[in-house]
């Protein structure tokens, strides 16, 4: 199995690239426009491939809290003094810190009792990065369709060189 | 052209390749990108800082927010691009509604099942757009199902009928006020006296604490992106399928 | 997650691109462009990624499939390539 | 409200833009004034801000009140705050010329237009200010979407140029999200600063992931920016983009790529690394010498007015990608200087290309018929943008060409000294064949222009109306202001490249 563990280490970003190459050569050599424009969608899918692999950690789950850890957040109000002994039985370096308030009598930290561990949930930073891209990727993909189908309604075609070939006899 | 395109193919995939051995090992907690302070402070103080326990929705409506601000724009952008492109206004162009697809015959069983699904898609949207603090989901997931409600609409009886709900200037009004909405939170936190975006000082307005005041703006600004994605989908779909005409759909 | 299924979405992930770049028929294209779409939200899903695997089921395999359609329908079904 | 001046800067086009779409389209009689008060706001805040940079020193906005590296933050230094007043600049002289223009070559979609350009200017002003990486790319999309829109807005043929676009500008726009993507896998940082600073704390500069990303991004704003062998979708979309749109697309958008450029070699990756640890500075000053040339050359080969000054945007984009990497003070200097040279003369000549075309409704060249005398104020307020292209004093061209010179002559990179003073030559060559023209009419010729337009309109042509009129010699004018202070510009810059530590490296 260890041969396989070295390969899993990293095949992700082998097969990203692999993915990519495919959209790209897509976008640069099809000669239909509703091609290239799959093959710009593949591209930028397998770009936010790259990033979300970055994301990816080892016995970490999704980045949304546990409902016990949002339930004793939220419940803190009223059962204070319960949610702060089980973090500390669970967690004895929280004591300090807790119920902190800014200037007006604001709290500065909501739940402060409750105690996450870093390495528990998955970075969200990327998913939020590739949220952001894959809205761009629709995006882009319609405005090229919209292209596509007023080169269409002008010219007739959908193909490249069709449409070299008749504004170069100048129709 | 293939040749070209060949070559650079390869040249970027070597290149991209190259750099694979130089990477951190696949989910490796240690790496850098998961273990510097940036990714560190998001998962373990976003609770902490805005009261949401899904870091994805705390991360893109607030810490990020000004991203997402821009990511709606592009939405919108691209909503406009494609009326500024395709849409003919004028009827003087007789065959630029492109080859006819076929005649539409409303068809029993489609209809019904549309007629009953697309309250279900709507309420499940609504449900994505609201629960986005606490499950996957949020504005802009919850806009794309809305919008395809719409779709689903124009497809399983025709274009009319979806203008009847949301003609084109209503869409366009959707799509504007909803860019308005989140930028107007940006806005109102810059006039009572905080950076722009800075949803803290909205506490001001609305009976709650800065942390609190956090949570909810973020559930307008979701509100607001929903907005603009529903009805630029929707835009998107009509004028791509008549071809900016506007008359019949697929 | 299981290195297993990832491998294995992975690999079908590159044999639908490849097909729905070869296909010469536009609509299928289109579909395969949205069994493309809808891997990769498996894939993302298995990688922790919800929010990013939902608005890719909801984006990629749902509208994004739906807006080639339209142009296909729109414009000619027929590729050269 | 002085210190909400940064965010300012873009939020007034951003609001505008909304607002143009909304009331637009039931009374687009708004859209106008609403563009330039929103653009004139813009420009009074970019100055606010060059103020407070130049006395204060670099601003930091921290939007949504985050500490960087957690949220995005503005980084405004000198060169971002001389960039921006540029930007807003022309984007406010552009705006005063489309008035006319807009209704006549886009029909009834005078909201769209405005909204669209708008909310070009403000990804473009977004872009001069951020200080995060992520969201230059966002601002780089919003932009180049925009972009694309307003050039398959024209005929026929521009739809066509800009689907290639679509594509170019997709593969540069991915490549530098894939280069911001290496930097984070190796870093864990997005913030521009953060980012430089976690590249020497963790001492990873001959990694080969940051090589990769290096060539990844540097590409990717390069095909953005249309740099030599990288230049193809350039011509065609500017020269059948409707006129109004190729006046802001021309002198901005290749102009900003640039600066964003700069921004990423010194701020992000350091000159060290660039021109220190790398030693391919010979190699990317050949390129831009091939690009100056082939530029040149292919504007000389052009009958089509607005096609030549689409080639010799590809010059220009040579200087100062050649500038930069002469990995010297002068260079630099002239480089950026140069940035804000270009962006005026190239507004200049754009805005005299659509004059022409809006009066004789022609493309090529032989419009230009005996316009001396028909249009004599149009024609001062091009000679200015023409001298300034070829270099000759007090036009800023001269002084921003200067620098460049005596950079390359200062780093010994003669064969760019030489390739400027050739593409100086072939654009004398280029404006005096047009003032020949324009002044003693052209030789009897068939025309090979749109017969459709050439109804005798020959004997109606009369002076351009002050809405075209007086943006074209309000660039004059600051070509010729911007000339004549060049030591108050250069200051500026100098703060800049100051700290740029690049004098520390050279041998």
């Amino acid at each position: 199995m260890e041969f396989f563990e070295v390969i899993s280490a990293k095949f992700n970003y082998w097969i990203y690239v692999i993915i990519m190459m495919i959209g790209l050569y897509a976008m640069i050599a099809k000669n239909n426009m509703v091609k290239k424009l799959i093959g710009m969608s593949i591209f930028q899918t397998a770009i936010i491939l790259f990033y979300v692999s970055i994301g990816v950690k080892d016995g970490a789950t999704i980045p949304i809290l546990y409902h016990d850890q949002v339930h004793a957040g939220h419940h803190h109000d009223d059962h204070g003094e319960t949610a702060h002994h089980e973090s500390t039985d669970d967690h004895h370096a929280s004591t300090s810190g807790d119920h902190e308030t800014d200037k007006y009598g604001y709290p500065t930290r909501h739940a402060p009792d409750v105690v996450i561990d870093g390495n528990d949930f998955a970075n969200p930073l990327v998913h939020v990065l590739m949220l952001t891209a894959i809205v761009v990727g629709v995006a882009t993909l319609g405005v090229g369709l919209a292209i596509t189908q007023k080169l269409h309604r002008e010219f007739g075609t959908i193909e490249e060189n069709e449409i070299h070939d008749l504004i170069k006899s100048g129709k | 052209m293939k040749s070209l395109a060949l070559i650079s193919v390869v040249i970027t995939g070597w290149l991209l390749l190259s750099a694979v051995g130089d990477f951190p090992d696949w989910g490796d907690p240690d790496s850098p990108a998961n273990s510097y302070r940036l990714s560190q402070h998001f998962v373990t103080e976003t609770f902490h800082e805005t009261a949401v326990p899904n870091m994805v929705t705390a991360v893109l409506a607030d810490y990020r927010g000004y991203d997402t601000m821009f990511e709606t724009v592009v939405i919108f952008t691209a909503g406009i691009a494609i009326i500024s492109i395709l849409r003919v206004f004028r009827t003087e162009d007789p065959g630029a509604g492109g080859p006819k697809v076929y005649e539409k015959r409303p068809d029993l069983i489609v209809d019904t099942t549309c007629r009953l699904m697309i309250p279900i898609i709507q309420l499940f949207a609504l449900y994505v757009i609201a629960h986005g603090h606490h499950s996957p989901g949020g504005g802009f997931q919850g806009g794309v199902i809305f919008g395809a409600s719409f779709i689903l609409i124009a497809l399983s009886r025709d274009m009319q009928a979806a203008h009847k709900w949301v003609p084109e200037r209503r869409v366009l009004n959707l799509a504007g006020i909803g860019i308005l909405i989140y930028a107007g939170f940006g806005l109102a936190s810059m006039f009572l006296g905080y950076n722009f975006l800075d949803y803290a000082i909205l506490h001001k307005i609305i009976p709650a604490t800065p942390i609190e005041a956090r949570y909810h703006s973020m559930l307008g600004v979701e509100i607001g992106v929903a907005f603009t994605v529903t009805a630029i989908m929707y835009s998107i779909y009509s004028n791509l399928a008549s071809k900016g005409t506007m008359k019949e759909g697929l | 997650m299981i290195w297993q299924f990832d491998l294995i979405i992975l690999v079908f992930l590159v044999i639908t691109a490849i097909i729905s770049l070869q296909v010469k028929d536009l609509l299928a294209a289109s579909m395969i462009y949205g069994v493309y779409s809808f891997l990769m939200c498996l894939l993302w899903a298995g990688m922790a990624a919800v929010d990013v695997a939902f608005t890719e089921a909801a984006v990629g395999a749902g509208v994004s499939s739906v807006f080639l359609i339209a142009t296909v329908f729109r414009t000619s079904r027929r590729s050269s390539d | 409200m002085i210190e909400q001046a940064p965010a300012l800067i873009l939020l007034f086009p951003f609001f505008a833009s909304i607002i143009v779409a909304l009331a637009g389209i039931r009374v687009p009689g708004v859209s106008f004034p609403l563009t330039v008060i929103s653009m004139f706001a813009s420009v009074l805040s970019s100055v606010a801000v060059l103020v407070r940079v130049m006395n204060d020193g670099v601003i930091r906005y921290k939007l949504g009140g985050w500490e960087p590296p957690m949220g995005i933050e503005f980084r405004i230094d000198a060169l971002g705050a001389l960039v921006a007043t540029a930007v807003s600049a022309v984007g406010l002289l552009a705006a005063i010329y489309s008035k006319r223009q807009v209704p006549a070559e886009t029909g009834d979609r005078v909201s769209q237009y405005y909204t669209l350009y708008l909310l070009l200017m403000t990804g473009l002003l977004g872009m001069v200010i951020t200080g995060d990486a992520f969201n230059l790319f966002v601002l780089i999309e919003v932009s180049a979407l925009t972009s694309y829109a307003l050039i398959a807005m024209g005929p026929r043929r521009a739809s066509l140029a800009a689907y290639k676009y679509v594509i170019m500008g997709t593969i540069g726009a991915s490549f530098y999200l894939l280069g911001v993507g290496y930097l984070y896998i190796k870093t864990g940082s997005l913030n521009m600063v953060d980012i430089h600073e976690q590249l020497i704390a963790r001492g990873i500069f001959d990694s080969t992931a940051i090589l990769v990303a290096f060539i990844l991004i540097t590409v990717g704003v390069w095909i953005k920016m249309a740099f030599f062998p990288l230049h193809a979708w350039l011509p065609n979309s500017y020269a059948y983009a409707p006129t109004t749109s190729s006046a802001v697309l021309g002198p901005l958008v290749t102009k900003v790529m640039i600066y964003v450029m700069i921004r990423l070699t010194f701020t992000v990756f350091g000159a060290d690394y660039t021109f220190g640890q790398l030693e391919w500075s010979e190699v990317v000053v050949w390129m831009s010498v091939a690009a100056i040339l082939v530029g040149s050359i292919s504007a000389l080969a052009q009958t089509d007015l607005r096609k030549m000054l689409a080639y010799l945007i590809i010059a220009e984009v040579g200087y100062m990608v050649g500038g930069v990497w002469l990995a010297d003070d002068i260079g630099l200097i002239g480089s950026i200087y140069h940035i804000i040279a270009d962006a005026f003369m190239t507004l200049c000549v754009f805005l005299f290309a659509g004059i022409i075309f809006a009066k004789t409704g022609k493309r090529d060249l032989n419009a230009l018929d005996g316009l001396f005398t028909k249009m004599p104020l149009t024609m001062v307020g091009f000679l200015v943008g023409a001298f300034s292209l070829i270099g000759i004093p007090p036009t800023a061209g001269f002084f921003s060409k200067w620098y460049l010179i005596q950079g390359g002559i200062a780093s010994g990179n003669w064969e760019y000294v030489i390739a400027l003073l050739v593409s100086s030559l072939i654009n004398a060559v280029l404006f005096f064949r047009i003032i020949e023209i324009a002044y003693f009419g052209a030789k009897p010729a068939e025309g090979h222009g749109d017969h459709h337009h050439a109804e005798s309109h020959d004997s109606k042509i009369s002076e351009a109306p002050l809405s075209m009129l007086f943006p074209l010699l309000a660039t004059a004018a600051l070509l010729l202001a911007i000339g004549l202070y060049n030591k108050d510009i250069v200051a500026i810059i100098a703060e800049f490249v100051s700290l740029s530590n690049l004098g520390a490296i050279l041998p």
